[in-house]
């Protein structure tokens, strides 16, 4: 096992990692911006090492510097969390060539699944469902219409490079796809360097059905079941929950040896998530996987009783899985709520300094956060600033409890989700389980 | 080993003086609270305890006990004392005897270990006392085995080396105090 | 219905002033009140400690205790308002008014029920403005169906019954205000 | 179900039902003293009332003041926590004659297990294990020095009315008899208001193991498993686990059936905690039968999922049980520490105003607290501030993961036990599970 990791990242999952590490009996170097110096995750680590001003791109993301700090310090591996380095094929590799363990998949499997478009290719090849769309990389826009005319509109452009909605056009009518694809492609290029795009069927009201995997590197693959995270605004989650209302036993089994034949096919080993997109008569289309632990991983988390972290740690270092699939047990609901620093009705961003924060306690809630009375909340990064989860003996146990705990959460100073959060789970159809990626745009223009 | 002259600047902090009034003499019953809030932002920014401007007959206190204080307890409690752990950050190293002197603070540009020579047996590339040249290299930070030369951004003298040899520094982490009055 | 004499003292309290200024005269120059108001502004948006300003022999500390924060916020907010709900305890209730005058609040010494009449019909043992004496009859609290009278522990005036008739009070429950001044 | 309940307690626990009842969609009444004005437990209610003041027996225990707030608060059921009047049967009984529902069992079952000699006879008689002792309540010094020669030496006297220590007596030698039953007998008297007294054979070195029972009003009675509460300082719990290390599938299960038979003899009704030692050669024997929830009710509802005090307000509104004993299925392993506002050495109370609170989080963890940054420790009530219980894949994870979370925890400005927590979880012959309840003496000796 590893003896010292340096944890590539910042506020609640830097802490998370560190947490788990602690449990590991492993040492920990936290790294940080001059804007982090004082944050928590930098506290909790046992070393700490500066490596650049506030903008990501020169601190979090400055390759050398994180390299530079993982040298000086002797650490034997690297977690990145997620964002920043964490689907950076070209930090992995590096990482590899040093000698120094990047905890998370190969850098060839990253680079591969990071290839939105190859990705769907190997995994229809090997005859799982993929969303209907292009072949592959669309070359002119004669090829993107011939590819629209096949599978029908409405379609959904998107960057092979892509995530977080950038580069995405969605088009009804074969006169406007042009234009899309101009926009896309140009999109694409000025965000992630790279102006390949591809096109895909869009669904009217699908949901965002996603399954955990875990891969050792004896070939070994299992899921964790399905997380439902189709509570989105603009394409970034708001919600999650597990297990889906509309996923059954049955379901769930097909889609998670989906999942898993998807991750086998690409020689895929750490954990991962592979997402899907449900559609309303319950069919199910792979869309991509994702090379690093998620944001919503806690839930999973809270219904299998495994630490997610931990296992990946020993993934890393190279340990076999500690489950069998038949060990993995569901018990109960489990729902995430991301407290964002923004006004809850214009989703303007609210930095400044937290004056009162007092986490909800008790029975069947877990909040995850690096915050406290007298924190910063800084502008230079995500909004996102606690992740509160509750777990119940079933779904209405576990939204009575959110509500609960939604009420005691105290955070001043700065103005965050948690008045939206109150209001979707009021909301009746939430309650019943009725939601789609589309719920949210609805429920706010209501 | 392969050397490299690094294309790095380095980083010039001359730390303002704490108030520098336009209108010293302007009186706190105009525009006072603006002069105060001026001071809290001070404070906020710097993440002080108090803050204290007596000027003129006019003194102006500003205190605030909850970011005063240390917030470490035990988190920090448990971590073992690590002989290489770089333990200052740019912003709070600052030292003391700079605020008022408008010395000149030379920080690293990155992470990486301090040498004071450019190999084990050579001679220092700078001591305390000595005269240096804008351009001068002061040091040199190892990253990822490239051999990194610092450079004096003023003509000035060394007051003080702030890191011993063979250190490891972080990004911003004070290496040099130079005064460059001295120069002239 | 039953009813009884309780055996229970009526509580004084006689509030402090709360402020006494030692320095009248350190009156700041102009808009003295609308300028410590600012500063009082200042340090409550701020949600500072202590804000003190000092000037030409004038010297202005505003001071907020962690404590005197009204550390309400979201859990309070999800209560619903309810008309049955004592909302004032004992010492946070004391009226303004009665700061520097030295009135004498009586409180309820139960949880019960405020009854200003011995019965629905009959007259209301006390007005505001009437007379009472050390042992008078104020009020009834009813708890568990036990009628329990209240006296008054002065000789004084009626300034306030600060309880409407058949409403809840809880323990400690200011319920009128007495100037024993006025006896004389 | 009820509409509104008035929480006769403060603190931690009035929270912990707070929180129950809004999960449940009940409206809550919180009482206080007048130290207690600003409490979160105040706050977190939807009304409250102020009962008197600071001395709790002119407010939590004074019983018509709180008997009044429930009237003009119009509640249909009180929930008296631990403590106070949570075992007081009179109070139980004043409740059932004015028609609001006590959430517990009844006054008559209260009252019976309060006499501690005769609930040792009732399950005796059933032919259930009791610690060898004195048939009933001792007469005289002959009465007691004949039941002490039958059963042997080392010999233990204990008031019937008793608890907490007060009251008790070690006796090793027959000439020492005399004076100890003189001495128990006034204590008794002086602390109880009753002289009662018996006595049991004196284990050296037990645990301390007790089972949580939930019985309905219909004669159904389940067994939640044990908890092992061997780490006492002065008979008072410091850390409880569940499931005890020493005890196998075989043992839980034997050790629950006694526990329902004893309930059952007494037709007891709520849930209750049924108490035994344990000793070297694994017999147990039973000690008591507390009628109300414990403070370390928490770890139960860890490996078990269940939610205690909401499965106590349902049974106590009438309703069967949710849970048949095949239901209940035990998942890992949880640990509880109590953090009270203590010097960690001396043991002296350390009341004051807490400067800055800052709790754990993260996975497995849990806090029960009704503190916060700002909070004033009054010097009126008990110690104990917080409770912070981990939970876990086994032994080893859950007390791994409490040491991480012990040293997450910032309270200052009070002196905490946290410290003393943190030595204890690191000795050895704790990590190994090889305690009684003479290891704290020890451990404190060392």
């Amino acid at each position: 096992m590893f003896k010292k990791v340096l944890i590539a990242n910042r506020g609640e999952i830097a802490l998370r990692v560190i947490r788990a590490c602690k449990e590991l009996g492993i040492a920990t170097v936290a790294i940080h911006s001059e804007a982090d110096a004082l944050s928590l995750h930098v506290r909790a680590a046992d070393e700490k090492v500066c490596v650049g001003p506030a903008d990501s791109a020169l601190s979090y993301r400055n390759i050398p510097n994180v390299l530079s700090a993982a040298e000086i310090t002797g650490v034997d591996a690297i977690h990145p969390g997620y964002g920043f380095l964490s689907e950076n094929a070209h930090f992995a590799e590096v990482c590899e060539s040093i000698g120094i363990k990047f905890i998370g998949p190969s850098s060839e499997n990253i680079a591969l699944m990071g290839d939105k478009a190859k990705a769907r290719e190997i995994v229809a090849k090997r005859g799982l469902p993929v969303t209907p769309g292009s072949p592959g990389e669309l070359r002119s826009e004669e090829d993107a219409l011939q590819a629209a005319m096949k599978i029908g509109f409405p379609v959904i452009i998107k960057a092979t490079a892509g995530g977080g909605g950038r580069g995405m056009r969605v088009v009804n009518r074969a006169e406007d796809l042009g234009r899309a694809f101009q926009a896309a492609q140009a999109e694409a290029k000025s965000t992630f360097s790279n102006d390949g795009v591809y096109l895909e069927r869009y669904f009217l009201e699908p949901r965002h059905i996603e399954v955990q995997i875990m891969a050792d590197q004896h070939g070994r693959v299992i899921h964790l079941g399905e997380r439902d995270c189709s509570i989105q605004r603009r394409h970034q989650k708001l919600v999650e929950e597990t297990p889906s209302p509309v996923v059954d036993d049955k379901l769930r089994r097909e889609i998670g040896r989906v999942a898993v034949e998807a991750v086998k096919a690409a020689h895929y080993s750490n954990i991962g998530t592979v997402e899907f997109l449900l559609d309303k008569d319950q069919k199910f289309y792979f869309m991509e996987v994702n090379t690093r632990i998620q944001v919503e991983h806690p839930i999973t988390e809270m219904v299998t009783g495994i630490d997610l972290i931990k296992e990946q740690i020993r993934l890393a270092a190279g340990h076999p899985l500690s489950f069998r699939q038949q060990d993995v047990v569901f018990t109960g609901h489990s729902l995430e709520c991301r407290i964002n620093a923004e006004d809850p009705e214009k989703f303007t961003p609210s930095p400044g300094v937290i004056t009162k924060y007092s986490p909800p306690g008790g029975f069947g809630v877990r909040v995850d956060s690096a915050m406290e009375s007298g924190s910063t909340v800084v502008p230079y990064y995500d909004s996102m600033i606690a992740k509160l989860i509750t777990h119940g003996r079933n779904r209405q146990e576990s939204i009575a409890r959110m509500k609960r705990a939604l009420s005691e959460f105290v955070i001043e100073g700065i103005k965050t989700t948690i008045p939206l959060h109150r209001r979707i789970l009021d909301d009746s159809d939430f309650q019943k389980g009725h939601v789609s990626t589309t719920f949210l745009e609805r429920f706010l223009a209501s | 080993m392969k050397r490299r002259r690094a294309k790095i600047k380095t980083r010039r902090m001359v730390v303002p003086e704490i108030v520098r009034e336009s209108k010293p003499h302007a009186s706190l019953a105009t525009g006072s609270t603006k002069q105060i809030q001026e001071l809290i932002d001070l404070l906020r920014r710097n993440n002080l305890t108090e803050l204290e401007v007596e000027r003129q007959g006019t003194r102006i206190r500003v205190r605030h006990e909850v970011l005063a204080k240390p917030m470490t307890a035990s988190l920090q409690e448990s971590a073992p004392a690590s002989p290489q752990q770089p333990t200052q950050s740019a912003s709070a190293t600052t030292p003391a005897l700079e605020g008022a002197t408008g010395f000149v603070t030379v920080t690293s540009p990155i992470v990486g270990t301090f040498y004071r020579s450019p190999s084990p047996d050579a001679d220092a590339y700078v001591e305390e006392g000595d005269t240096v040249k804008k351009g001068q290299v002061l040091c040199i930070v190892e990253a990822m085995k490239l051999m990194n030369e610092i450079e004096s951004e003023v003509d000035g003298h060394v007051v003080k080396i702030l890191v011993e040899n063979t250190k490891s520094v972080e990004y911003g982490q004070p290496l040099f105090l130079i005064d460059p009055k001295a120069a002239s």
